[in-house]
């Protein structure tokens, strides 16, 4: 059992998500160059976040052509988990394996802080560790986090329970129009989101930055937990 | 050849950067402008000279690359 | 003008040499440059690169110390951490550029401190910037500081480097020359170190980045002059930054690094390939051949006078051992990025260039870097010293004290500055373990017991109204602002920033502030590695306040043990230090208007003490968490206790002079919190004045004496404090 | 009635995002495609009629705002 991290040309947070997974929650794993054609030997796959392609022209679109995205679409279909942070979510959206698109935060500026996440849906793969309505507290860092798709597929994602995170007060309450809330703007205070068959995970905020109390919190280490419980069977 | 390329914004997609500027621009004292959106322009140069080919080559870039079409619509100027 | 023609005295004038510096060419070549080389003079002997004039004060530096690895005079220093790890560090202006186009001046500042890190072999963990703008009141402000806060956030967020720290004021002294200071430390082994040296003779030399194009050309000239008028016309000038081709630089370096085929290296700063040549060559005591049409170029018909003082951003030069050429080709080709050969090494302390065949320059380095001119400028000292400096304290009449005070805590010197750093990422590769809001950053070094803290300081008031002792106060704040995170003072970088050397009463600004920080440092024994000097701040003759930034980095041992500020919440809150408190010169007075009166008595002594103190509480847990008192005085302090701990305080004492006790600044001292007895036992063995002044409070910020009162919900102060900004931010 | 602004990066002054994004047409197979340069589109809705009138406003935000001079260039479609 091994994941791989892709490195994209501009990739930032490969390494912190590399250190989490291996060295934090103890889950074999690799750092992949994205022009490497195969996975081969791994069970799982982690975009991390950053500036892939400098996040020119849009996040996320140019790395969607990067060789390793083939690999990336075979897992998605194998039911085999991905999971997409920030920059990663975006080039999952450009891929067009998960639904919507991410514009720019409403405020017009980037967003480094801590955010409040309910958890909306259960997941075995991803959120296994998570209680339905729980409360987490992770950061979020990002220029293009506000999360869009059309009414048609919102509804697809409510009624197929895709929705894995919306933003929230420390409360718990959600607040779509109230800045504190929802910073970026997202509509229905989404954060992060399954594909149909729920092996696929895109999410803006950043667990890898979380996972061990000198950093502030250990939120996000119920994610890659889970996911490690999920490989071992 | 030269071609342009413009990417804008779907009607139904809100333009946050537009709506900063349209009022910015209101308190700068423009009142005339009504509305304002905002969008991407791609000069493009091109090394062939035939417009059917050349148009063919922008859309198929634009479908591909430089639209999103979730949230994008564009138009090709040759 | 041709790049080989040959050049007269009106030329040179025209290129910002003087007429003495002229003859002095004359007499180095004897005989006449052309266009181009008279370019690599004028660039070479600019104040940006030469330190002309201050070289002889500068030298008063203390450099040396157990830790130091590489003090003054590379591309950064270097400060040994243990027997592995060293962290390489440096702080840069990029005034001018950000005046002019405040996002690109920003953005390629840290783009260009960047590479004096990553070059030297270091991995970049994080960056500050100490920014100083005039007042917002003015338009033009508002969209500079929001053009420099973008700008900086572009780059390094894209980059990966977390913005961790730093400083933000504002006042009219800077509102015709903005400041823009960045400092960058990075981390590498102890003995893989790169230097920007030229060694080796048939050795090739390497082009690598970008492509060279017709940017900033004189770019360091430029930073050598005043703003006058003639500002449009150096317009032309500006530099884009391009932090996806760094990242990938930056990736394809280190990972050639790891092998053994470089022999030196250096970034293409200011004046490009003429100081990158020149400087390598002139450490590596060896000479350069260069064959200007092989560089690559992005604008078509680029000359060799073009070509080699262009500043186009993320590029390097290097040397690369022989027989490894292919090696290294291979990995900037993995990363997509251009590597060209464009020379070799030679032995003939000369560099040499040729274009379409033809030699355009042949120049000895000698001249040109290390007998450059020195000088030793008049100065004076300025007749407002003695004006402003009065005895006698000022008093200030209160009337509505919580009006007034909720005023003042709106003022964008005061306010919260995260409408700023929210904009910057300072949680990329993971190691922050405090966020900016706290006196110093602190950073963990994976796999290590031990951190790192930095801060960044100076009071440009306390440095216009007394340079020495103000620069001097800028030192010892920073060593306090260490203390309170449990940090021990290892090294400093710094900026001087300073308005026309040429001006006698600068010149003196400049003296006594290098006088005072030396003497400060010497006292606290921490050595300087690196700086930056930048003159020239200066508008239609008016100069800026003198600004000397210090940049600081602190060790800590234990960072596991040391901070315990959840804990903290039950324990009373305690005053610790001493000190002569004023009214003038406060932030508080200044924002009422008023300039005058001296600044407060530094006494190093009591400063040094109260660190020990700090040091000591939070090594035996005595100290959970602690924040010292600067520009605002107790009450700006306390407000910013509360927002740390989020919980408001309850704060009761009575004095003769209140306003004084609640505003005014002075001396060395800070707010502790922890075990009472254990602090107050403290206290007592190391002779530091101690008051306690209350507790914690969940939700009410709450200060009572006896005749003012200031009470309000912790939930609004924490709106109150960042609306200030907040609102020239939106 | 409405009106496009067009802003764009001087010729001399580097474009990364347009270097980019040609280099990765270039790597999807777009040969044609011999230089790429991008650029801000604004539409505007102006309530007046008057063509002249209408450039002149246009034109006038422009150099307040809407383009920044030291590095970009802008012209007006009516
Ligand atoms: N421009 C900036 N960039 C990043 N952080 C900043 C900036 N300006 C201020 N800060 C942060 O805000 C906090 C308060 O700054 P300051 O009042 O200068 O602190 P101090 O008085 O302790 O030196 C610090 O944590 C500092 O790092
Ligand atoms: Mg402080």
């Amino acid at each position: 059992m091994k994941i791989a991290v892709i490195v994209f040309p501009g990739s930032n947070c490969d390494f912190d998500v590399y250190y989490a997974l291996k060295e934090i929650a103890g889950i074999p794993s690799e750092l992949v160059w994205h022009k490497e054609k195969t996975l081969k030997n791994f069970s799982g796959v982690v975009l991390p976040g950053g500036f892939s392609y400098g996040d020119y022209l849009r996040a996320g679109a140019i790395a969607k052509f990067s060789p390793i995205m083939e690999e990336v679409k075979r897992f998605a279909e194998e039911g085999k988990p991905v999971l997409g942070i920030c920059n990663g979510f975006q080039i999952l959206t450009e891929a067009g394996l998960l639904e919507g698109a991410l514009l720019r935060n409403r405020s017009l500026k980037f967003l480094c802080q801590d955010v409040f996440l309910k958890v909306e849906n259960k997941n075995p793969i991803f959120l296994k560790e998570l209680k339905k309505g729980q409360i987490i507290k992770l950061p979020i860092a990002h220029m293009d986090g506000n999360y869009f798709c059309d009414d048609k597929t919102l509804k697809e994602l409510i009624k197929n329970k895709q929705i894995a995170f919306r933003y929230c007060l420390h409360n718990g309450k959600i607040e779509e129009e109230n800045i504190k809330a929802n910073p970026n703007g997202s509509l229905y205070s989404i954060a992060g989101i399954f594909n149909k068959k729920g092996n696929v995970l895109g999410m803006m905020p950043h667990p890898e930055r979380y996972v061990e109390k000198i950093l502030g919190s250990r939120d996000g280490i119920y994610i890659f937990r889970s996911l490690k419980n999920f490989l071992m069977g | 050849m030269k071609a342009k390329l413009e990417v804008y914004l779907k009607e139904t997609v809100l333009d946050p950067q537009g709506k900063t500027i349209k009022n910015a621009l209101k308190n700068l004292g423009f009142d005339e402008i009504e509305d304002l959106r905002v969008g991407k322009i791609f000069y493009i140069d091109l090394n062939i000279e035939e417009e059917g080919e050349a148009r063919r080559i922008v859309e198929e870039a634009a479908e591909k690359l430089l639209c999103n079409k979730i949230i994008e619509s564009y138009k090709v100027y040759l | 003008m041709k790049y080989n023609e040959i050049v007269s005295l009106k030329d040179a004038l025209a290129l910002g040499l003087s007429k003495a510096e002229w003859k002095k060419i004359l007499k180095f070549l004897k005989r006449i440059p052309n266009y181009t080389e008279l370019g690599i003079f004028s660039a070479l002997w600019s104040e940006h690169c030469s330190y002309k004039s201050s070289k002889i004060y500068l030298k008063k530096f203390p450099t040396k110390g157990k830790r130091v690895l590489q003090g003054p005079g590379e591309n950064a220093g270097i400060i040994k951490l243990d027997d592995e790890l060293c962290v390489v560090f440096k702080m840069e202006s990029h005034n001018h550029p950000s005046y002019i186009e405040p996002f690109q001046g920003a953005a390629t500042g840290v783009g260009g401190i960047l590479r004096d890190i990553f070059t030297m072999g270091a991995r970049p963990i994080c960056l500050m910037d100490s920014l100083f703008f005039g007042s917002l009141k003015d338009q033009n402000m508002v969209y500079l500081l929001n053009g420099v806060v973008e700008g900086i956030a572009f780059y390094g967020n894209c980059i990966g480097v977390p913005t961790v720290g730093g400083q933000t004021s504002f006042y009219d002294a800077f509102k015709d020359n903005i400041l823009v200071n960045v400092f960058c430390l990075g981390i590498a082994k102890k003995d893989e170190i790169f230097y920007g040296k030229a060694k080796g003779k048939g050795n090739a030399v390497f082009y690598v980045g970008s492509k060279t194009g017709r940017d900033g050309i004189h770019g360091a000239t430029m930073a050598s002059e005043s703003f006058e008028d003639d500002l449009k016309e150096k317009k032309p000038n500006v530099q884009i930054g391009d932090p996806f081709t760094e990242k990938l630089l930056l990736e394809a370096l280190l990972e050639i690094m790891k092998g053994d085929s470089i022999e030196g290296i250096q970034d293409m700063g200011a004046a490009g390939l003429t100081s990158s040549s020149f400087e390598m060559a002139e450490r590596g005591k060896s000479g350069l051949v260069l064959y200007l049409d092989k560089i690559p170029l992005r604008e078509k018909d680029m000359d060799p006078y073009e070509i080699m003082l262009s500043e186009s951003q993320e590029r390097m030069l290097m040397v690369v051992k022989k027989g490894k050429e292919e090696e290294v080709l291979k990995v900037f080709k993995k990363w997509d990025l251009d590597a060209v050969e464009i020379g070799y090494v030679t032995d003939t302390k000369k560099v040499e260039g040729y274009f379409k065949g033809e030699k355009v320059i042949d120049l000895e380095i000698e001249p040109l870097v290390s007998k450059a001119p020195k000088y030793k400028r008049p100065y004076k000292k300025p007749s407002y010293i003695d004006e402003l400096n009065k005895e006698e304290d000022i008093k200030i009449e209160i009337k509505n004290f919580e009006k007034e005070i909720i005023e003042f805590l709106q003022n964008p010197n005061i306010s919260s500055k995260k409408p700023i750093y929210r904009q910057y990422d300072h949680q990329v590769q993971t190691n922050t373990v405090l966020k900016p809001s706290f006196d110093s950053a602190l950073l963990r070094i994976k796999g290590k017991d031990y951190g790192i803290a930095l801060t960044s300081d100076v009071n440009p008031l306390w440095c216009y109204l007394n340079p020495r002792e103000g620069s001097a106060y800028a030192v010892a704040e920073a060593v306090r602002n260490l203390s309170c995170v449990g940090a021990k003072a290892i090294g400093v970088t710094d900026c001087l920033n300073f308005g026309n050397p040429e001006n006698p009463e600068v010149m003196w600004q400049f003296k006594e502030s290098i006088e005072g920080i030396s003497e400060a440092l010497k006292f606290f024994n921490i050595p300087v590695v690196s700086g930056n000097v930048s003159f020239y701040n200066e508008t239609s003759k008016k100069s800026i306040w003198p600004t000397p930034t210090i940049g600081m980095v602190g060790f800590i041992k234990n960072i596991k043990k040391v901070l315990n500020y959840e804990r903290g919440k039950k324990s009373s809150i305690y005053l610790a230090g001493e000190g002569e408190l004023r009214l003038s010169s406060s932030l508080f007075s200044f924002h009422k208007g008023i300039l005058i009166g001296r600044i407060p008595k530094l006494n190093l002594k009591n400063e040094k003490k109260l660190c020990k103190f700090l040091l000591n509480g939070f090594k035996s847990k005595a100290i959970f968490g602690a924040h010292d008192l600067s520009e605002g005085g107790l009450l700006v302090s306390l407000v910013e206790l509360s927002l740390l701990l989020n919980s408001g305080v309850d704060i009761k004492f009575s004095k003769e002079n209140e306003i004084l006790f609640l505003l005014g600044e002075g001396g060395s001292k800070a707010l502790v919190f922890g075990e009472d007895n254990k602090i107050e036992s403290l206290s007592k063995i190391l002779e530091v004045p101690l008051i306690k002044l209350g507790n914690f409070n969940e939700n009410l910020f709450s200060i009572k004496t006896n005749n003012f009162k200031f009470e309000i919900p912790f939930d609004d102060l924490k709106d109150l404090i960042e609306k200030g900004l907040e609102k020239f931010m939106e």
